[in-house]
Order: C-alpha cells, then structure tokens, then sequence
C-alpha cells in the first residue's frame, strides 16, 4: 500500500525500501550499537589503556560453562530464523514449533548465566572486586538484561503465534523481532571472545 | 517491500559453521600455543567472522538494499574512533 | 515505497476523532497533542530552570545576602534565606541539568520534531504512534526523579550538569547522599524518552514522505530535525552507558571512575564529551532548521542556498563527533591530542559560516516584514554569530589554558544556548501556535516581550565575556573570595539586576502564551502565507492531517516567484505552467 | 586591552594574551561584517509598498568565497596557535632547568612540598607549606600535580596557568613569574563545596627574600598556621 498508488502522477518517494517496522528496528540497533560500544570500549580502554597488569580471566571464569552457553545462544539464533523462514512460508506449525524451542534456549541462556553469577560470587568476584569485576559484571549483566528482554518479547510472539496473528505469511512482526534476537547474539559472540577468551 | 524474495540460505549449515568457529576460538585460546598478540588478533578475527555471519545471513543483510547497509555500519566508525582515541591517550 | 508498512486505509484519511477524552489528550498517540504535551512539559522545565538561574544570580549579585521571603526557602539549604555552598553548587547543577535535558532539547526535539515532522513531509502521523506517546511519558518520571533531588537528605546532585568524576562518583565528596543517583536514573530515564523519539523521527522520515516530498523537497526544519535525531540517536546510548557506570560505582562500589581501584576519572569526562558535544549541536541544529524556515517567510524569498545548507548541517553534524576533545584541553588529556581537536574544532567554523551566510543571503534583496517570528529568528542570526565566534577563543588551545572554566565559557553557553537555541524556539512557537491551537499569539505583547527580552538579554550575558577574561571561575559560590575578583563584584551585580530584569521580561509570554490559548483572535487559513503543507490544512490539524495525502510537486521556498501574482505557493500546488526549470 | 586581564606575570602569558587580541581582532571584524551587513539588510529590505522581493535561489560563486574564507582564517589559527600550546603544555618540552614543586590538592586545599636548599625533591630538607606558594622572580619552575581525592585546577590567572589536577595522575606544568609580588592561586575545577575557597596565595620574590623565608621554614621553628585553616567546614576522606 503505498501512496505511489493514490497518486500515479506523482514521483512516488523511495524510503530505504525497507517496511517501517524493520527500518526502525534496524535504527534501534545503530543505538544499539553505541550503547555497547559505551560499555565495551570502556572495558577496552581500562583493560589496554591502564598499565596495571589484568587478571587471566580463565583463571577466575568458567571457560566451558560459557562456552556452552555460546552454543545455546547461536542454536537459539538458528531457532529464531527458522521459525521466520517458517512464518513467510506460511507453516503455523513449524513457526509454533521453532518459536518454543528459542523461547527455551533464550532462557536457558539466562538461567546458565545466572548459574555462573551465584558461584562467581560465591567464590567471591563481585562488581566491586577490581575493574575486572567492574567490568565483566557490567558487560554480561546488560547483554543478559537484553536477553531476558528478548525472551519475554519472544514469548509474547509466541502467544500472538498461537492466537494466528502471523497467518497469511504476515510475517513482519516475527522478522523484526528477530532481528534484535541475532543483534543479542552477535553482541555475545563479541563480549564471549574479548570478555572471557582473551 | 520486495525483500523477502530472496530464498533462504541453508540455516543449518550456517549453525554448523558458527559452532566450528567457536569451537577453533576455544582451542586457540586454551591451548596457548601462539604468542600473545597472535593470539588476540586470531580471536577478534573469528569473533568478526562469526558476528558478520549473523549479520549477514540470519539478519540477511546479505539480501537487504545497500542503503540500508551503509546506514547500519555507519555507527562503526564511530565507535572505533572514540575507542582509538580514548585508548592512545591513556596509553602511555 | 513512501508509507511501506503504514496499514491501509490510515493513510491520508483526517476521520474526525472520536476517541474518549482520556485517549485523546491524555494517553494519546496522535504526534499532535504529544508535541503539545511536550510544550507544556518544557516549557514548565524551562521555567523550573529560569527560576534557578534566578537563585545563582541572587547569591553571585549579592554574596551571603538573605534571599526575599527567607522563611520560603528550605533550612537546609539556605538558613534563613542565605544560601549554603552545598545549594549553590546544586542550583548551578540543577540550573545546566534543566535547561540542557529538561528545557532546549524537549523544546526543540520533542516540540517541533514531533508536530512538524509529519506535518511538514505530508504523513498521516508517527511511524511507531505508541512509541511515540512513551516518549513523552518517560520525561515525566525523569523530571519526577530529577525534581525528586530537592526533597531527599544531602539534597540534589552538585557535581554540575556535566557530573565529572570522581566528584559525582563518590556521595562523600559532594554531600549530596542520594541526589547524584536519583540525577542518574532521571538521566537514564529521559535516554529512554529520546532514544524512542528518535527512532520514531528517523524511521518516520525516511519511510512516511508525501508522494513527491523527495529528499531536497524538504524543508530545512525537517532536514535540521532528521540529522539531530541521528545525533541523538548514536550520542544519548554513549551517555546513557556511562552514566550507568557511574550508578554502579556510586552503588555497586565498581571502579570504573574510581582511581582507587585502578579506574580511569578521564574516562568520563572523554565518554561524557563523546556525547556532550553532539548533544550541544542537538542543541543548536534544529534551531537553525526552524531560523531557516522562519527568515525564508519573514523575507518572503527562496532560502539562499538550499543544498549547501542542507550540507553545512551534515557538515556540523559529522564535525560534532570528532571535537569532544576542546572540552578537555587542560584535563591531563595528552596535549597532543589536543592540538588534533583544536584543528577539528576550528574547522566546524566552516559549515557554521555557510549558515550564517546563506541566511544573510536570504534577507538581501527580500521583502522583510517584522513579525514577531522573524524578529527572533533575526535574533538567533545575531546572537549565534556572537556564541560561535566566543567558540574560536575557546578553541585555540592556549588561550583556553586561560578562560577554560572562566565566565568566558559561561558566556559562550548563553550565547548559543540563549540567544541561539531560545530566541528560535520563541520564533517557533510564535511561528506554529495558530497551527497548534488555531489561535493567534498577540503580536504586541510579543513584540514587547522580543524588545525587553533582546535588550536584557545582553545585559546578563555579555558583560559575562568580561568577567571571565577578568579570571572570574565558573561555579564559583562566592566571588568575593579573591582579591583579584573584588573589582569585578558590581559587574557581578549588574548582570544579577538585569538577570532579573530578563526574568520579568519573560512575564509578556506567559501571559500571551496563556491568554491567547482561550482569548487568542482565531487564526485564518495559513496566517503566514507560509509554504509547509502543515498550513494546507485547517489549524489545529484534524487527527490524521490529511483528508486526502498531498502530493509535493517543488521545494519549500517557493517565495515569491516573478511569474506569480502571489508572493507564495504551498508545496501541494503545482508549480505555474511557465515555469520550465522545475525547482528542487 | 590590559584593563580586562589581570596584570601578566609569567613569560609566556603576554603571549597568550596578544593571541587573545589576534583572535578579538579576527573575529571582532567576522562580528561587525555580519552584524553590520545584517542590520543594513534589515533596513534596506524592509517590506515596501509596490517592491516586490527578487526571486534569488543562491550563488555557488559567494558560496565558495564565504566558505574558504573561514576556512583558510581557521586553518591559519590553528597552525598558529599551535607552537605556543606545545611549548607550554607537552610535557617533553618543559624546561630542564625547571626547579621542581610537588602539589598536592584535596578538598580544599593545596599542599606544596618544596625542595630544601640541595635544589631535591625527596630529600631529608624538604618542607611542606598548605596554601602559600613561594617562588623566585625569573626562574622556571616545574610543579608536580597531583591530587587526594577529586578533580582540581591548579589556576594562577596572573600566570595564565591552567591545569588540572587528577586523582591518580601525576601532571607536570612549568612557569616562569616575570614581577615580584603577591598573586592568588585558585581552584578552577568545580570541586565540591568548598570549591570556591580552594585557595591559596602566590608569592614570587627576589631570591633573597626567598631564600630568608626557607632558612626559616626548615628552621625548628614551626611555620606559624595559615589563615584558611578557619573555614575548613567539611573535609571529605
Ligand atoms: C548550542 C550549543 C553550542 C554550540 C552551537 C557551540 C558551538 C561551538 N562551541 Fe561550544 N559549548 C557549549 C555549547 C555550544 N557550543 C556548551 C554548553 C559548553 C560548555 C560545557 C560546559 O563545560 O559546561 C561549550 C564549551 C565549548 C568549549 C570548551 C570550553 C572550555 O570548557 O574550556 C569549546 C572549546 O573549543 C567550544 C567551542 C565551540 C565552537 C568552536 C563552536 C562552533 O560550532 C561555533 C561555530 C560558529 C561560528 C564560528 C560563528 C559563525 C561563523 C562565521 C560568522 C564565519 C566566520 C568565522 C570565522 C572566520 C572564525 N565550546
Ligand atoms: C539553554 C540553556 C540555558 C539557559 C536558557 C540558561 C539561562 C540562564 N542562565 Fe544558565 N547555564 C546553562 C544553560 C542555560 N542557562 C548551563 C548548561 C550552565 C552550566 C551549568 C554548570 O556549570 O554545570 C549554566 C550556568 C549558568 C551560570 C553559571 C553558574 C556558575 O558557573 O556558577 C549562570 C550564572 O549567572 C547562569 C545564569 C543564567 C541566567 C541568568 C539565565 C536566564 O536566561 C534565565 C531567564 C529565565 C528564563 C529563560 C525562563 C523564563 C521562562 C519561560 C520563558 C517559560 C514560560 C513558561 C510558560 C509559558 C509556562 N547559568
Ligand atoms: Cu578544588 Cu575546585
Ligand atoms: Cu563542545
């Protein structure tokens, strides 16, 4: 539905060429970006920019656990695009089916993050023990703040799924959802390399 | 609103792919057996190569207007510039 | 396609409302009445912020002298009248946080962008409506929380509106025992309400133009609008994360800014900049849209120079990004680096010379008619020059080694912060209150307000240049601390008095702005005689805009044509048949 | 324009004060062309009866010329401004010469350790003064910044000095007072409450003098108690 159609006289005026909801999702993002940016480029700049030597963070984080967790989310990543790849072709079931599963998987994540915050506190590395603490606490907290996020949003699509408000391969609300999901993921792809490997 | 008529690239395959990566990271960076800014610079490699699959096939930029690309990488920029900067100043 | 995703049959039908009140004007989703309720909200800051610049000036005009009515004020922070250091460096906090975040940016952003933007690009409403009604609602909690500072022990933050650490990192240091945390929620609060303003003016912008409304169609207002969206779009997050950290060493004890534990206290003030600088052209860029629009009108001619002002902004905004630095030139920063930003920060001179210009262009040889818009938008030419020019002093790197955080820079912040960003938000709202309210403003209270407010105006602010190349700090609680500054004290009372006297000469535009919201004299059909497609339709505008979407055939400054009878042609009527050379 | 500065007493502030009337003579011209030219417009154009105003959409010819005009002014500022900065601020370039000043700043209050008679910092003859800094006409000095607790700016407007001072940095700056007398020294960074009276006095004396009033501060006598200590309110930790 565009105006070009009311009006054929008139040179109808190209957007990004893109439909709204997914252009503003996308412009989200770009804020997106920067937010993360403020977090990881201070982890950076205190991490290389201080001459103070920086605990090995395998010593004091679980390597494995994480690791796992990486896995969850990327499966979770694939989850979410098939069950697009299912609502443009139309297959509630399949759509059902692989919404669920990411819902799951997304809060797995959480819970393995959770998991992983009790016992570092348990072992006493706490927000307040030295940058790394500060750092690490505040990276993964907010990138697990935006799962947890995601996962209620996912679950409310769910719902919507359920009700067939994606029916008729209307399948914007799903695909701009899921962008945000796979932007959650490539940000934990960055912080799980420079966060816990380097 | 043309762009869905792109057909879907192999999901799976991709999945595999991703999990290949992250599985070399891990065997770069436990075993330490390269030295250490070969070893940072490895890392990030990977990490940017699994992040642009993401980017590019689950958020199929690789099927989006180029438009809508630049506007999405023009924060980058940005963001390497505030990070450089900062970090050569307190670098000394 | 122009309204992609906008669903059928929203488009381009103005059906007369017929929601229940609550709906309508409460928790309304048309960017009409939230562009109103946002003038109302601004406003109100603005004048919370006035009111405290009020208070400053009192204690700098008349040091330790009790304030009027002592028994109003609270013990805790002024005794009997006298304010206390500790209030003092509140006021001045509260005053920058105010006017910054709370006053100018809502007013420009949240005002304009969101009346104007589908007005003048021929859009039904927001792309994203209910994002669009959180905008607005999440500045009134950031205003409760900030507000909330007054009211708790220790008071509100007093680390000023630039928060730097470790000063703001540690309650200690400043007494205020809750404030700064409440300032910093507040803050995040209010990123929130921008950042979804913003996505809803980009995504509108691109997607919802009218058939015909091509990007060098747009009016200079829009274009201002659209790349401070941008600005604020990729700026508040960086502040938003940093504040956060600043939380967390406030509460969670991290040490993000805390030299104890290793953090970096120039990390702040470099993420701070990264934002504030944007945010500063945030600031002044839609101001200069809506002065473009305004002297375009006012001089009843073809804005000069369409495409390189559109450039110029684009020019200011790239240029934005990579000056933080000027702020910091005496910090500890490398002074290597700083010579890099003195360069950088020159240079956005440059773009800044091509507006002012091409706005001196756009009166030479027009037919100038001296409304009450046009008189400020002159202003805002006049004044801004001043600001900008002040800005070169502080850019060269070795005098600011001098009047770095003198009144010089106090000064320069008024110049462009008032003289500019005000004086084109008066014009604006003189300009767009018959489209608003479809009343007019009284024209002689407001020329009477413009004179009185101009004149007193300079008063305050530019003996302020003097001061500060006397040496006189900023944030300074009582100048008569300092030999050297004893001789400037009656210059420091002469600006109280007439500070003063710019409060009062405020009194003319509330009464009009209220009087005239029920008594106002109905506004005809396009009162201007402007070409924006907001005044093609009735005023105020039906919920929709549109009966029928306009189709755009020129640009916006279609002024006077020789081969028209008419001195105007709205961008929804075609251009005469003679005209052979279509215009952009 | 002396009357607006305080007297200069550093050698490089009259430099930096004859660069402030190069910029107020550049930019004061940019302010009454445009000021002027406006006004004349105002006046010139004003609406009229029967004048109808001429259909203009601009000139990239005039364009041109007002945008490498500024350019080239900006470009030659910078260029010039430059040399000066770097004498003055990077650290590589502070002169070797320099007699050392440790200064701490805590809240509110400045602390100077000077070198005893040997010329060293970190020797036994050292001396500490609280908010009375002493120097010698004509020698360069290097003064050590350091700060306690947050933010402060070491300012001497007679010196034209600015530098802050950081928590958990060590930042060097150097003068040279130029004329004997007393200065004040002020914090210039917005500090806490008691930021407006963080302030101390400057004495640059003739090095006799100097040298009397060391002999007596490393004397057994202790220093007799500085005014400022009255109005200490409160001292965050
Ligand atoms: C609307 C807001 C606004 C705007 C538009 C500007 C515009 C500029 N500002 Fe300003 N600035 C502030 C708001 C703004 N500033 C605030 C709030 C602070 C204080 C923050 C704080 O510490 O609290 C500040 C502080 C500040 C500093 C730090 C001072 C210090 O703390 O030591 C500096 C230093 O370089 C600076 C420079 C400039 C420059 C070069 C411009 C340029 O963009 C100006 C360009 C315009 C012109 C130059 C005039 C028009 C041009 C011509 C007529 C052409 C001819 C000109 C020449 C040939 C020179 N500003
Ligand atoms: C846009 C921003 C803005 C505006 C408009 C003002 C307006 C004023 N400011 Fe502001 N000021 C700042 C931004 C602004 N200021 C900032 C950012 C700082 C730095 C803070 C810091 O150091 O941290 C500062 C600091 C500052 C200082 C320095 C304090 C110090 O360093 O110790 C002083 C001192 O005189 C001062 C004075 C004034 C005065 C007298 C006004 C007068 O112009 C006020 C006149 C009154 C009004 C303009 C309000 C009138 C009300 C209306 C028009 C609304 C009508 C209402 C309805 C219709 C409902 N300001
Ligand atoms: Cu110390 Cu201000
Ligand atoms: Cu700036």
């Amino acid at each position: 539905m565009s105006h070009a159609a009311t009006h054929p006289a008139a040179p109808a005026e190209e957007g990004l060429g893109v439909y709204t909801q997914k252009l503003g999702m996308w412009v989200f993002l770009c804020s997106e970006i920067m937010f993360f940016t403020a977090l990881i480029g201070s982890y950076i700049i205190l991490r290389w920019g201080s001459s103070e030597s920086w605990p090995v963070p395998q010593q004091t984080l679980n390597i494995p656990v994480t690791a796992f967790n990486t896995f969850v989310l990327i499966c979770s990543s694939v989850s979410m695009v098939k069950a697009y790849a299912a609502a443009v072709h139309d297959d509630q079931a399949g759509l059902k089916r692989w919404l669920i599963l990411t819902v799951l998987l997304g809060a797995s994540f959480v819970g393995v993050q959770a998991y992983e915050y009790t016992h570092l506190i348990e072992k006493g590395f706490t927000p307040s023990s030295g940058l790394f603490g500060s750092t690490f606490y505040t990276m993964t907290g907010f990138h697990g703040f935006h799962v947890s996020c995601g996962v209620i949003s996912m679950a409310w699509c769910t719902m919507r799924a359920f009700q067939g408000k994606y029916a008729g391969g209307k399948f914007h609300g799903i695909e701009t959802i899921g962008l945000y999901w796979h932007f959650v993921d490539l940000v934990w792809i960055i912080l799980f390399t420079i966060v816990y490997l380097f | 609103m043309a762009t869905v008529e792109h057909k879907h690239p192999n999901y799976i395959a991709i999945w595999l792919y991703l999990a290949a990566l992250t599985g070399v990271e891990l065997v770069v960076a436990l075993l330490h057996f390269l030295p250490r800014h070969w070893l940072i610079g490895a890392l990030v490699f990977l990490a940017i190569w699994k992040a642009g699959l993401v980017a590019l096939y689950f958020m199929h930029l690789k099927f989006e207007p180029k438009r809508l690309v630049i506007m999405i990488l023009a924060p980058l920029p940005l963001a390497v510039i505030m990070v450089l900067f900062i970090l050569q100043e307190f670098h000394r | 396609m122009t309204t992609a995703g906008v669903a059928a049959g929203e488009v381009g039908h103005a059906h007369h409302d017929d929601r229940p009140f609550i709906r309508k004007y409460v928790f309304s989703t048309d960017h009409k009445i939230i562009g109103i309720q946002f003038l109302f909200l601004s406003l109100f800051f603005l004048l919370v912020g006035g009111v405290l610049a009020m208070l400053i000036r009192w204690q700098l005009g008349f040091p330790g002298r009790a304030m009027p009515l002592p028994g109003l004020w609270p013990r805790a922070m002024a005794p009997d009248g006298v304010v206390l250091p500790e209030f003092y460096t509140a006021l001045v906090t509260m005053h920058g946080t105010f006017m910054v975040f709370f006053a100018i940016m809502p007013l420009l952003v949240g005002v304009f962008a969101n009346y104007l933007i589908p007005l003048k690009i021929g859009a039904p409403d927001m792309a994203f409506p209910k994002l669009n009604m959180w905008s607005f609602w999440l500045m009134i909690p950031a205003g409760g929380l900030m507000l909330a500072g007054f009211f708790v022990e220790g008071g509100t933050a007093a680390s000023g509106w630039t928060a730097y650490a470790p000063l703001s990192a540690n309650p200690e240091y400043t007494g205020a025992t809750y404030g700064q945390q409440l300032w910093c929620f507040s803050i995040i609060v209010f990123a929130l309400s921008s950042l979804l303003g913003s996505v809803n003016y980009i995504t509108t912008i691109i997607n919802l133009r009218a058939p015909g409304m091509t990007w060098f169609r747009l009016p200079l207002s829009i274009w201002a609008l659209f790349i401070t969206a941008i600005l604020a779009l990729l700026a508040v997050p960086i502040l938003a994360g940093a504040i956060i950290m600043l939380l967390f060493d406030i509460i969670l004890h991290t040490h993000f800014f805390m030299p104890a534990g290793g953090g970096q206290p120039l990390m702040w003030q470099h993420l701070f900049w990264f934002f504030g600088h944007p945010e500063v052209y945030i600031l002044i860029l839609p101001a200069m849209g809506i002065t473009s629009d305004l002297l375009a009108n006012g001089s009843r001619k073809p804005i000069f120079g369409y495409h390189s002002m559109v450039y110029a902004i684009i020019g200011i905004a790239f240029l934005g990004w990579v000056v933080w630095g000027h702020h910091m030139f005496q910090s500890g920063m490398n002074p290597r680096l700083g010579t890099t930003f003195m360069v950088s920060t020159m240079f956005i001179a440059v773009p800044s010379a091509i507006k002012v210009f091409n706005w001196l262009g756009t009166m030479w040889k027009g037919s100038i008619t001296f409304t009450t818009p046009m008189l400020n938008a002159i202003a805002f030419v006049a004044m801004f020059t001043i600001g900008g020019l002040s800005g070169i002093f502080m850019a060269a790197t070795p005098v600011d080694m001098y009047i770095h955080d003198t009144y010089f820079i106090v000064a320069h912040i008024h110049y462009v912060l008032f003289g500019g960003s005000l004086f084109a938000i008066f014009g604006g709202i003189y300009f767009w209150f018959p489209s608003m309210f479809g009343k007019m403003m009284n024209e002689k209270l407001g020329k009477i307000h413009f004179a009185l407010t101009f004149i007193t105006y300079n008063l305050v602010f530019f003996p302020m240049h003097i001061l500060g190349i006397g040496g006189h700090m900023r944030r300074i609680y009582d100048p008569s601390q300092y030999a050297f500054l004893k001789p400037l004290q009656p210059l420091n009372t002469f600006i109280s008095v007439s500070a003063f006297a710019l409060f009062v000469s405020q009194l003319p535009f509330m009464w009009n702005f209220f009087h005239s919201l029920f008594w106002g004299k109905k506004a005809e059909m396009n009162p201007w005689h402007d070409n924006g497609l907001e005044w093609t339709v009735q005023s105020p505008p039906p919920h929709g805009n549109f009966a029928v979407t306009p189709t755009v055939y020129h640009g916006p400054y279609e002024y006077s044509r020789p081969d028209m009878e008419a001195d105007f042609l709205p961008q929804n009527q075609p251009l005469p048949a003679s005209a052979h050379a279509a215009a952009h | 324009m002396h009357w607006w500065f305080p007297t200069n007493a550093s050698s490089y502030g009259g430099e930096i004060d004859s660069l402030f009337v190069l910029i107020l003579y550049i930019t004061g011209t940019v302010f009454v062309v445009v000021e002027v030219t406006l006004l004349v417009f105002l006046f010139r154009y004003r609406k009229q009866e029967g004048r109808k105003a001429s259909y203009i959409e601009g000139s990239t010819r005039a364009e041109i010329i007002w945008t490498t005009i500024p350019a080239v002014v900006c470009a030659f500022l910078g260029i010039f401004s430059q040399p000066l900065w770097s004498r003055i601020k990077d650290p590589a370039r502070i002169p070797a010469d320099a007699s050392p000043i440790d200064v701490m700043a805590k809240q509110f209050e400045w602390h100077f350790t000077y070198p005893g008679p040997d010329g060293q910092l970190g020797t036994a003859d050292d001396f500490e003064k609280r908010n009375e800094l002493h120097v010698v006409v004509h020698r360069k000095y290097q003064v050590r910044l350091q700060s306690e607790d947050v933010i402060h700016s070491f300012f001497i407007p007679a010196f034209r000095l600015k530098q802050d001072a950081v928590p958990g940095m060590q930042i060097h700056a150097w003068f040279e007072p130029t004329i004997t007398g007393e200065y004040e020294l002020g914090c210039a960074e917005l500090c806490g409450l008691g930021h407006y009276r963080m302030r101390s006095r400057v004495f640059v004396q003739t090095a006799e003098e100097f040298a009397a009033w060391q002999a007596a501060q490393i004397a057994p006598a202790a220093p007799a108690p500085t005014d400022s200590t009255a109005n200490t309110r409160r001292t965050a930790r």
